[in-house]
């Protein structure tokens, strides 16, 4: 028996929950999603693995190529919306050149900023910062972690 | 354009007032008048009905049968007996598609379904099709959407056994020429199943003229409680069916080897029934009745004119579907490159509740190549505030992501 | 012996005070704190569960989840995700019978029940084998009406694959050994069928330590709302059988000619859910647990303790089943030639209501030689009151049909 | 929303509905529970019947002999409560030596007084008016008609 502030409005039009939308929304996501980086498909990819989310319908197909323990190179395709698309691209490009576990460390962490936890989101998320306002939408989590779940789980498939 | 039944009456509404509530296709919000019912019969009636001799338990079982009989006469069924109490409709399907189609259907039998078609109407035959070895075979489309006579005609053939269709289309609102199809359909001796989900809430609904051998419906999409529906069929039909659920009340007698069944509708009802559902939405048949169902319609159709119009005229807005004369209160679209699922949240914020996804319609989906749409489905309780509220935060949605160019 | 909740948090039974409500095994009565949940969940999170990508939408679904957490609890189910809401036990034990046996019950097998089972734990299993041609045994009872071990394990063999069986009786009120019955079923690899609808109520039910493999339970029967129950299962099982009903929320994928399904508990909830209804029946499990299920046992004890005292000195009472020791809040008992419903009658016209009849167990009433019972049954809101007014009723029937000689 | 007189209980005791049952119960009544006339089989049958109410259990089999169009003899065995048994006695005496169609006349007679038709109970309906409070009790209605159902079955089967 929650009461979130939306229930009764606001007496004079300030709302908070807008004020978070804005602010997810913001020009370095709509950037990813317009301008995805690494996207596309690799030759000879190591690992080559395909996620989706049945409720949203959005689909992701990674590729993944090692050197020994360090991962070379990322590609994605997939279709899905501004904040799946631009995690993926976020994520790809800040796990390229990392060991599997600096990667999966990484990983770990921008899930648990997803889900809110406070303190998560430190130095090594970088630019991946931007998606903590989606922990305010938990519906919105599984379009946040569609690509982290894929990229975790093409990673455990290497080790 | 004012509500057709003001919002003071919905407790939900009325304790949101700027809550712009567009997505009643998924469930409406519940008047006053169906939650005090419901409350009504456990202050007062409360008892398991049929089983008791007692007063209290008559009372139950009185109310219960009230119930059947006003849930039928709004649907337009002459004999309230052929009208059974489900969880919904797809619980009603599911029943249709169990009893009749393992008894009737065999290898090599066609079912007929739409490509329009909810989950509900589309995967209970498309696995009654596995099990049996029959065939599943997809309507196409009308460009617009619209279901296509023609193609249906030539897709029916004597071993069509199912016909299977939305009345009213959740998705793209198009209204299904039902006679026509109940016609073709028994022309090749195929029955017509008709998923009403989308119908009973909106359109005037006479069973008994529309010829269908069954009719599905859900309480909660037509202003009454959760866990309730209605499946309606034909007599003949519904007694040379065997059951679909077994257990108390369905039952005549019970021998150690075999059992007989009860007389319509209880061979349909196993178990306890949910009388006290069955009131509520016996309530809110009658507050449909109240407002009249043609001025439901009425409103609706003023309604989404209105936002078809104004949504339209919003560059990159793409409606999918007929046009707005043609349409019951659904509108399913997209704007420009900007996600349906980010478009619900950007229009959440503007506290505007539609819909985004596949809405349990992917095999549509596919045809209409997309992966989802946002859609904003309009009641008895909407209003130009709410109309208001949509173009508003679409436009606002446009904007955000018009800031970064593509 | 006071009740262990207050009349008055029973709006039903506070308007009516001399009402002796004494069928609770057919339905409870329902505290306000259920409707009172029930309504606040309209009136301030009512939406589609899992469907929306609004705020209002994200409330509905948690409370939806909350009320799985919650009755998982309570029910001592540690994976929530196994416990299924359906529409009451009847649902839950066909959705067993017909899923897991249709996928496992083949020609020559063989299905045991026991003779004192409700129809919702029999006609199921007949069906099934029925239609497998499957073997249906039925394990006859100790003489006193509790199930017999010894019998059991002589039926039990490597073709038995289910063996179906009540927590508690609802006719006799025996309390069955479950874990010495899942452990004869386990040993020759058959499945554990828990028919818990008079257990939930009444005992304390742990899941996770009974070794069943599945429990099923009705919202109803434990001061819940009708049309809400549950299926609990264990993961692997469920896991590895198909779907019961098909239709939205229970699809992952709608290819044109094949499906696949959601992870679970989704996979059995096909449709909108009953949301309303889960959080009234956690409410109602909240109810019982601030009474305490100790507490609720011990009440009962004491009222059938007294009730089969005061009822048994009475002449020409005879009472089914075992002593008052063994048995939950349930007596079942003829009173010399007055007929079940006459006394029923008559009982009514004293203002106590009990059940005459078969009680949805013909097979046991052929067991018991008789065609019909009266029941009374007990629950938290029964007191000392209830039984003077039974032991009343009974008494001035008895002298009623004494006026005329045999 | 009916308000039967029970739901408030009456201040000072009274109470119609114990009245109505204790009218009901009346030795007449339960004279013919405890010695049934006309319970028994016949030789030689014209018709033979069974009627069950599966709700309550009651089974009734008929056993009728007539002589041209006259209902010359009928027995009747069975199991059921007061109401039932008290009916199948008391309606096969009333209906013993009537044409077929008084008989049918008389039944349908008293299938209105059990439905609470005002008026039905007229004098050619005998003792049978002593079950007219059944009409009050609407749960034992198919107990109270149970015999007359089967009877009138039984007759339409002769003509
Ligand atoms: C057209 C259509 N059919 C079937 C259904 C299923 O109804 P329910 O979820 O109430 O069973 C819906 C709604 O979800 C619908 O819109
Ligand atoms: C032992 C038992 N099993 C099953 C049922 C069926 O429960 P429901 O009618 O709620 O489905 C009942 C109650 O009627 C019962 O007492």
């Amino acid at each position: 028996m929650s009461a979130p502030d939306d229930r009764k409005d606001a007496p004079n039009g300030t709302d908070s929950r807008r004020s978070h939308v804005e602010a997810l929304y913001q020009e370095l996501i709509l950037d990813h999603y317009r301008r995805p980086r690494n996207r596309g498909t690799l030759e000879h990819p190591d690992v080559a693995l395909r996620k989706k989310n049945p409720l949203c319908g959005d689909v992701i197909d990674l590729q993944l190529q090692f050197d020994g323990d360090t991962l070379r190179e990322v590609r994605f395709t997939g279709e899905g919306c501004a904040i799946s698309q631009a995690a993926a691209s976020m994520l790809t490009q800040r796990l390229k050149g990392k060991s599997t576990a600096e990667a999966a460390q990484i990983l770990d962490r921008f899930a648990r900023m997803v889900h809110g936890e406070e303190g998560a989101a430190d130095e090594s998320l970088g630019d991946l910062r931007a998606l903590s306002g989606v922990s305010r939408l938990p519906v919105r989590h599984p379009c946040a972690l569609l690509a982290s779940d894929a990229l975790a789980e093409a990673l455990a498939s290497h080790r | 354009m004012i509500s057709a039944l003001p919002r003071s009456e919905f407790p939900l509404l009325a304790a949101s007032p700027r809550l712009a509530y567009l997505d009643s296709a998924a469930t409406t919000q519940k008047p006053r008048a169906v939650l005090d019912a419901i409350c009504d019969f456990y202050e007062n009636d409360n008892a398991n009905p049929h089983r008791g001799a007692y007063a209290l338990s008559v009372r139950a079982t009185e109310r219960y049968h009230e119930a059947r009989a006003r849930v039928a006469a709004f649907l337009g069924v002459g004999d309230p007996d052929c009208l059974i109490f489900t969880r919904g409709t797809t619980e009603s399907l599911n029943l249709v598609a169990s009893s009749w189609g393992r008894a009737n259907v065999g290898a090599g039998d066609e079912i007929v379904v739409t490509g329009a078609e909810h989950h509900a109407n589309f995967v209970p035959w498309q696995q009654l099709a596995i099990e049996k070895n029959a065939r599943l075979r997809i309507c196409e489309l009308a460009p617009d959407g619209a279901l296509d006579l023609d193609r249906l005609r030539a897709l029916l053939g004597s071993r069509t056994k199912v016909v299977a269709f939305a009345h009213v289309s959740n998705v793209l609102g198009t209204i299904a020429p039902v006679r026509d199809i109940v016609e073709l359909a028994h022309r090749v001796g195929a029955i017509a199943v008709c998923d009403g989900a989308q119908a009973a809430p909106h359109l005037t609904v006479r069973f008994d003229e529309l010829g269908v051998d069954f009719f599905a419906a859900s309480g909660h999409k037509m202003l009454g409680p959760m866990g309730i529906g209605v499946l309606v069929g034909r007599r003949r039909l519904l007694e040379a069916m065997p059951p679909f659920l077994t257990g108390g009340d369905m039952i005549e007698f019970v021998e150690d080897d075999h059992s007989t069944w009860n007389r319509l509708p209880h061979k349909f009802e196993a178990g306890t029934p949910n009388a006290a559902g069955a009131v509520g939405m016996a309530a809110a048949a009658a507050v449909l009745e109240g407002v009249g169902m043609d001025a439901v319609r009425a409103h609706e159709r003023e309604l989404v004119r209105s936002a078809y119009r104004r949504l339209s005229a919003i560059e990159g807005v793409r409606i999918y579907g007929p046009g707005p004369a043609d349409r019951s209160g659904v509108l399913s679209f997209n704007v420009g490159d900007v996600h349906p699922h980010d478009l619900a949240t950007i229009l959440d914020s503007h506290h505007v509740c539609i819909r985004a996804g596949h809405h349990c319609a992917q095999p549509l989906m596919r045809r209409l190549g997309v992966s989802a749409t946002a859609r904003a489905s309009f009641y008895v309780y909407n209003d130009d505030a709410d109309i208001d509220a949509l173009v508003n935060g679409v436009m606002a949605a446009r904007e955000m992501f018009s800031r970064v160019g593509a």
